[in-house]
């Protein structure tokens, strides 16, 4: 009982929003532009469900002591100064809130970004080897398109730098359009799934 | 000598009349029409470039508008030269217009005007240019429908995905080291797909979880993906009868930033040493930090994306890697539900069904050497 | 036979070590090494030499972000470079908000090096709406009424007699989006307004298509785009060194080549352990 | 060496974070909680400052856009998640959420991903003028064609991949495979170029080693 409301919903609001795609007219384009800014109100509580999670995991690992507690001091002080700063100080260019997203915030996600760099090439070190036919062509394709990047490679044979992007533009592509196909039937399958109410994991359980 | 001064006289007169003055050449076959495909209060009006347009002279076209039979001639608006079209978005419904399009140079002098209209703004109900896309829907829906009711009836045949055994071994394999299983349920929205997808799969290896008292960890990103997981996660023991196991601290909340989440999730791999990583779900550029950090602790790790452009990353850097539709299939697999096979058997015929019309599409364009069908498809 | 295999065993943080230096070292340490110069890039070189000194500006615009600096900063520095050592005028101006501080530093340090006053050797707008740019094909002086430090348009003397795009003879845009499409068919389609650009690698093929047609009179793809651009600097003897550009490619060749030695020592590892195998079977899996 | 406390700030950060690659340590451990921690309180601001004044502060109690007090009320059923007994009135927001975005996505996506790749797969008379062209020829044009539908053949679920499925699946997983490769070999040089750009800031913002 207490899922068919929701499910209610879904069924309702899936077939009116499937059908207005497809009617341009003022009421419906109306629906729609409230719809986007509806969702954006409906969601901002949520946030603080996940302030609820975050902030008990932390005090529990703090209360018992857990193996590197000091650690979530730091991250509780952090968040919470981050908030009080930003609630009164505002956030313009120049102040201390966004001095703190320029000095300290961005410096780590691009730091994380540029980890990357490390990561590509353990990976492909470790696992483009040659083991099967799949695993083989894999290694070739993605070396030929590496050479084929820098001077190197067009000093070795002018046609590389050509049969790289070649690569890139029309065998990958065709791969990806093969696998884009059957996301779009899965997705859409799954959306249709939703709208009936036969794929309920949103509610919880699948009961 | 005598002979040719004549035509040299003719052109330097012709030239040099064209800067001196004289109005531009006037826009040709100007036609003014309903807007298509729209909510109305908005009638577009096209012209033929004016013979000057090709030169620097040419300012661009003022557009003028009368209401009705008798009303005057206002300027509604104007468009820099090289264009052949005016959109007038300020049209009452049900108004007829005239409307006229002249050319302007530099110094303001116009052209004569091309007359067009009259024209009538109206609203529409139905996106003729969409067609495609509402058979397309149609048939899509009609095929779900039509499996749907042959799976009830009786049990349709899918292959084993090879991926699902690997999710049991892996579940297996951490329960028998006794170290916990990491679950990830990617960056992405709760309305995403493969978000959906990975809630299912949480189901399912939660209830293993319950049943072995393995230890689950789901670091979540996303605040309304945060409260189903966890609500996912405490029915699945509820319903294994292990409620006690279940804990808050199982499903918990870290960051909604990209990078920020990657960094803690390659903090607790290296700290909580899972012996399963499972990254199912919506996927960015930080796919290959998980899967890399993960890797360096020596977990088993198996992933699952629709995000085209990070399978590469996990195909290298994890055991196994459920690609595109496949994760949709086996959270559709893995709950067993006789109903759901019913979907992929329509996904199916859709495959073959998109082949077939691709052939003889191809084949028709080239045999009647005709755009229609690629036309058809297209998509203004 | 041990030491193959034991290529293909190599620890991470070996591995780590070895790209870091492959990245750091030819940064230190210049090596001068000649690159092949892709004809798009010698286009856009040639295009911007043709430029008589003192005379009309080129028009660079900065419409980059932090994210895609690293790649177009050097491309802008290149061609500053280039222009203000050869005295050509240059104005500056972005359509992307957060270009706005990163041009405006490009300008400066390039303009200190070379001694150059703005307003007479250049100008720059910062940010301006591209609706703005499209309006300057009409009428330059009120698209862009005053500049970035908010001078009137008629007080900086090297705007005098600027009406529109037919007094820019050259107008380079350096983008990381499809802002550069945008300009390819307003300005370049409609002011015939004669178009450059910079791009990132990434975007690079997507925009080949405009070079053949002759949309765009040469192209910079990437860091090897300006890298390539400051080697042509330096061989016309506008710059006494190559820059930041010469050395980011550098080191993004050495450690492509790291990446590809190590691929092929991973194999060669690999095979080798392969055959050992049956000589022991007792041996582990 | 900069003088500038922020720059030395950002620098250390900057290091803290690659010692990650050696192993796990307390200045990781640090620089990550610390991370986290602040990328929260960005996003309660920012929440506070981009969504909650304009559309709930300014929309309903100053502009008296008393409708918006729905989708507000709404919202408020999320933390019927902290009493036990209603909890379950928090899948009213899901469900009106989910419902709406289905619906919008179902046409969508199959514009996308369906009608838009057949157009770009079907051959078209064009490419009979220059069969050869490596990109618009018709030979391209049916080699696309066969990997598209070799591709297909691989998700092909309803049959084991025996007899013609299998070598189809089989070329098809080789397309996947060289695209795959072309992919990961074409990122490694945008990844390379933020590697360098973070150690740009650090040899020339923070200690001037390069100018």
């Amino acid at each position: 009982m207490k899922k068919n409301v929701p499910l209610a919903i879904v069924l309702v609001l899936g077939v009116l929003f499937a059908v207005q795609y497809f009617v341009p007219s003022r009421l419906s384009q109306r629906l729609y532009d409230t719809t986007l800014e509806w969702d954006i109100i409906i969601s901002i509580p949520a946030l603080a469900i996940a302030v609820d999670s975050l902030v008990r995991h932390h005090v529990v690992r703090i209360r018992q002591r857990r193996k590197g507690w000091g650690y979530s001091w730091v991250y509780l002080g952090a968040a919470a100064v981050m908030t009080a700063i930003g609630f009164s100080g505002g956030i313009s260019e120049g102040g201390l809130f966004m001095n703190l997203f320029t000095f300290a915030l961005a410096p780590m996600q691009s730091t994380m970004f540029a980890i990357l760099a490390f990561y590509m090439t353990s990976a492909a070190y470790r696992a483009f080897r040659a083991r099967s036919p799949e695993a083989t062509v894999l290694l070739l394709s993605a070396f030929v398109v590496m050479l084929g990047l820098i001077p190197v490679g067009a000093a070795l044979w002018r046609g590389l730098p050509g049969l790289s992007e070649w690569m890139m533009q029309v065998p990958n592509m065709a791969s990806k359009r093969g696998i884009t196909f059957g996301i779009g039937l899965g997705s859409a399958a799954t959306i249709l799934k939703i709208i009936l109410g036969l794929e309920r994991s949103w509610l919880g359980g699948s009961e | 000598m005598t002979r040719a001064t004549g035509p040299i006289a003719l052109a330097l007169l012709l030239a040099l009349a064209g800067p001196l003055g004289a109005a531009p050449a006037p826009p040709g076959d100007a036609r003014a029409y309903d807007t298509p495909d729209d909510q109305g209060g908005s009638i577009t009006v096209e012209w033929r470039l004016s013979p000057d347009d090709a030169g620097t002279r040419l300012a661009g076209y003022e557009v003028h508008r009368a209401a009705g039979d008798t009303g005057r001639f206002q300027p509604v608006g104007q468009v820099p030269r090289g264009n052949t079209a005016y959109n007038d978005g300020e049209a009452a419904d049900g108004i007829d217009y005239r409307y006229r399009v002249a050319a302007v140079d530099a110094d303001g002098a116009a052209s004569a005007p091309a007359e067009a209209g009259p024209a009538r703004a109206r609203e529409q109900w139905f996106k003729a240019g969409k067609a495609n896309v509402l058979v397309a829907t149609a048939l899509f829906v009609a095929m779900v429908l039509v499996f749907l009711e042959r799976a009830r009836r009786g049990r349709l045949f899918i292959r084993r995905l090879a991926g699902l055994d690997a999710v049991e071994e892996a579940v297996g394999r951490a329960t028998e080291m006794g170290r916990p299983i990491l679950y990830c349920l990617g960056i992405g929205l709760l309305d995403y797909i493969s978000t959906l997808a990975a809630l299912n799969i949480l189901g399912q290896v939660a209830r293993k979880t319950a049943e072995y008292g393995t230890p689950l960890v789901v670091p979540t990103c996303e605040p309304i993906v945060h409260t189903v997981a966890r609500e996912v996660v405490k029915e699945s023991y509820a319903a294994k009868g292990r409620p006690d196991l279940f804990s808050d601290d199982m499903v918990y909340f870290v960051t909604s930033d990209q990078m920020g989440y990657a960094a803690a999730l390659s903090g607790i791999m290296a700290r909580e040493r899972p012996a399963t990583n499972l990254f199912m779900g919506y996927y960015a550029a930080e796919a290959l930090v998980l899967a890399e950090s993960g890797a360096a602790t020596g977990a088993i790790q198996i992933a699952g994306t629709d995000q085209i452009t990070q399978l590469p990353f996990f195909i290298t850097a994890c055991d196994f890697t459920l690609m595109g539709e496949e994760l949709y299939a086996a959270s559709a697999y893995l709950s067993q539900e006789p109903l759901l096979v019913g979907t992929i058997k329509a996904q199916d015929f859709g495959k073959v069904l998109i082949i077939l019309l691709v052939a003889v599409g191809s084949l028709a364009a080239l045999a009647f050497r005709s755009d229609v069908f690629s036309g058809w498809f297209g998509i203004k | 036979m041990k030491f193959l295999i034991a290529l293909s065993k190599i620890d991470r943080r070996v591995v780590y070590l070895l790209l870091a230096l492959a990245v750091v070292v030819p940064m230190i340490v210049s090596f001068n090494v000649r690159f092949h110069v892709d004809r798009s890039t010698r286009d856009l070189f040639e295009a911007v030499d043709r430029i008589p000194p003192g005379g009309q500006p080129l028009m660079l615009v900065f419409d980059y972000d932090p994210q895609i600096m690293p790649e177009l900063d050097p491309m802008a520095t290149a061609i500053l470079r280039h222009c203000f050592a050869r005295g050509i005028r240059v104005v500056g101006v972005t359509t992307g908000a957060q270009g706005a501080a990163l041009g405006e530093r490009a300008m400066a340090r390039a303009a200190a090096e070379h001694g150059k006053r703005i307003g007479e050797d250049y100008c720059y707008f910062g940010y301006k709406l591209f609706l703005s740019m499209i309006y300057f094909g009409e009428n330059a002086r009120r698209a862009l009424p005053v500049d970035h430090y908010g001078r009137p348009f008629d007080s900086l003397p090297m705007m005098r007699g600027i009406r529109n795009y037919d007094d820019i003879p050259l107008v380079i845009d350096l983008a990381g989006s499809s802002i550069l499409n945008s300009w390819i068919v307003y300005m370049g389609a409609r002011y015939h307004v004669r178009l450059g650009a910079g791009v990132t690698a990434v975007m690079a093929p997507d925009f080949y298509q405009f070079l053949q047609t002759g949309q765009l009179a040469g192209q910079l793809s990437g860091m090897k785009g300006a890298a390539e651009y400051e080697q042509l600097v330096v061989e016309r003897g506008y710059a006494p060194a190559k820059g930041l550009a010469s050395r980011a490619m550098n080191a993004i060749s050495a450690s492509h080549l790291l990446l590809i030695a190590l691929i092929v020592m991973g194999n060669v590892g690999y095979f080798a352990a392969r055959r050992a195998k049956p000589k022991n079977p007792q041996g582990g899996a | 060496m900069t003088t500038n406390p922020w720059v030395w700030l950002a620098a250390i950060l900057t290091l803290c974070i690659y010692t990650y690659l050696y192993k796990d340590n307390p200045f990781y451990k640090f620089a990550e909680h610390l991370f986290t921690g602040l990328a929260v309180g960005f996003t309660i601001a920012l929440t506070w400052h981009n969504a909650v004044q304009p559309l709930i502060i300014q929309g309903i109690f100053r502009a008296h856009d008393w409708v918006l007090l729905v989708p507000l009320g709404l919202g408020l059923l999320f933390l019927a998640r902290f009493v036990p007994k209603v909890g379950y009135l928090m899948l009213i927001p899901i469900a009106i959420s989910l419902g709406a975005s289905s619906g919008i996505g179902l046409p969508r996506s199959l514009e996308a991903h369906i009608v838009k790749q057949m157009q770009g797969t079907l051959l078209t008379p064009a490419m009979l003028q220059h069969p050869f062209d490596p990109y618009n020829g018709l030979v391209v044009g049916l080699l696309v064609l066969a990997g598209v539908v070799c591709t297909i053949s691989y998700f092909f679920f309803s049959r084991e991949h025996t007899g013609a499925l299998r070598v189809s699946s089989r070329i098809g997983i080789w397309f996947v495979m060289i695209g795959f490769g072309a992919s990961f070999g074409y990122t490694v040089m945008a990844r390379l170029s933020l590697f360098i750009s973070r150690m740009q800031f650090l040899m020339t913002d923070w200690i001037h080693i390069i100018k």
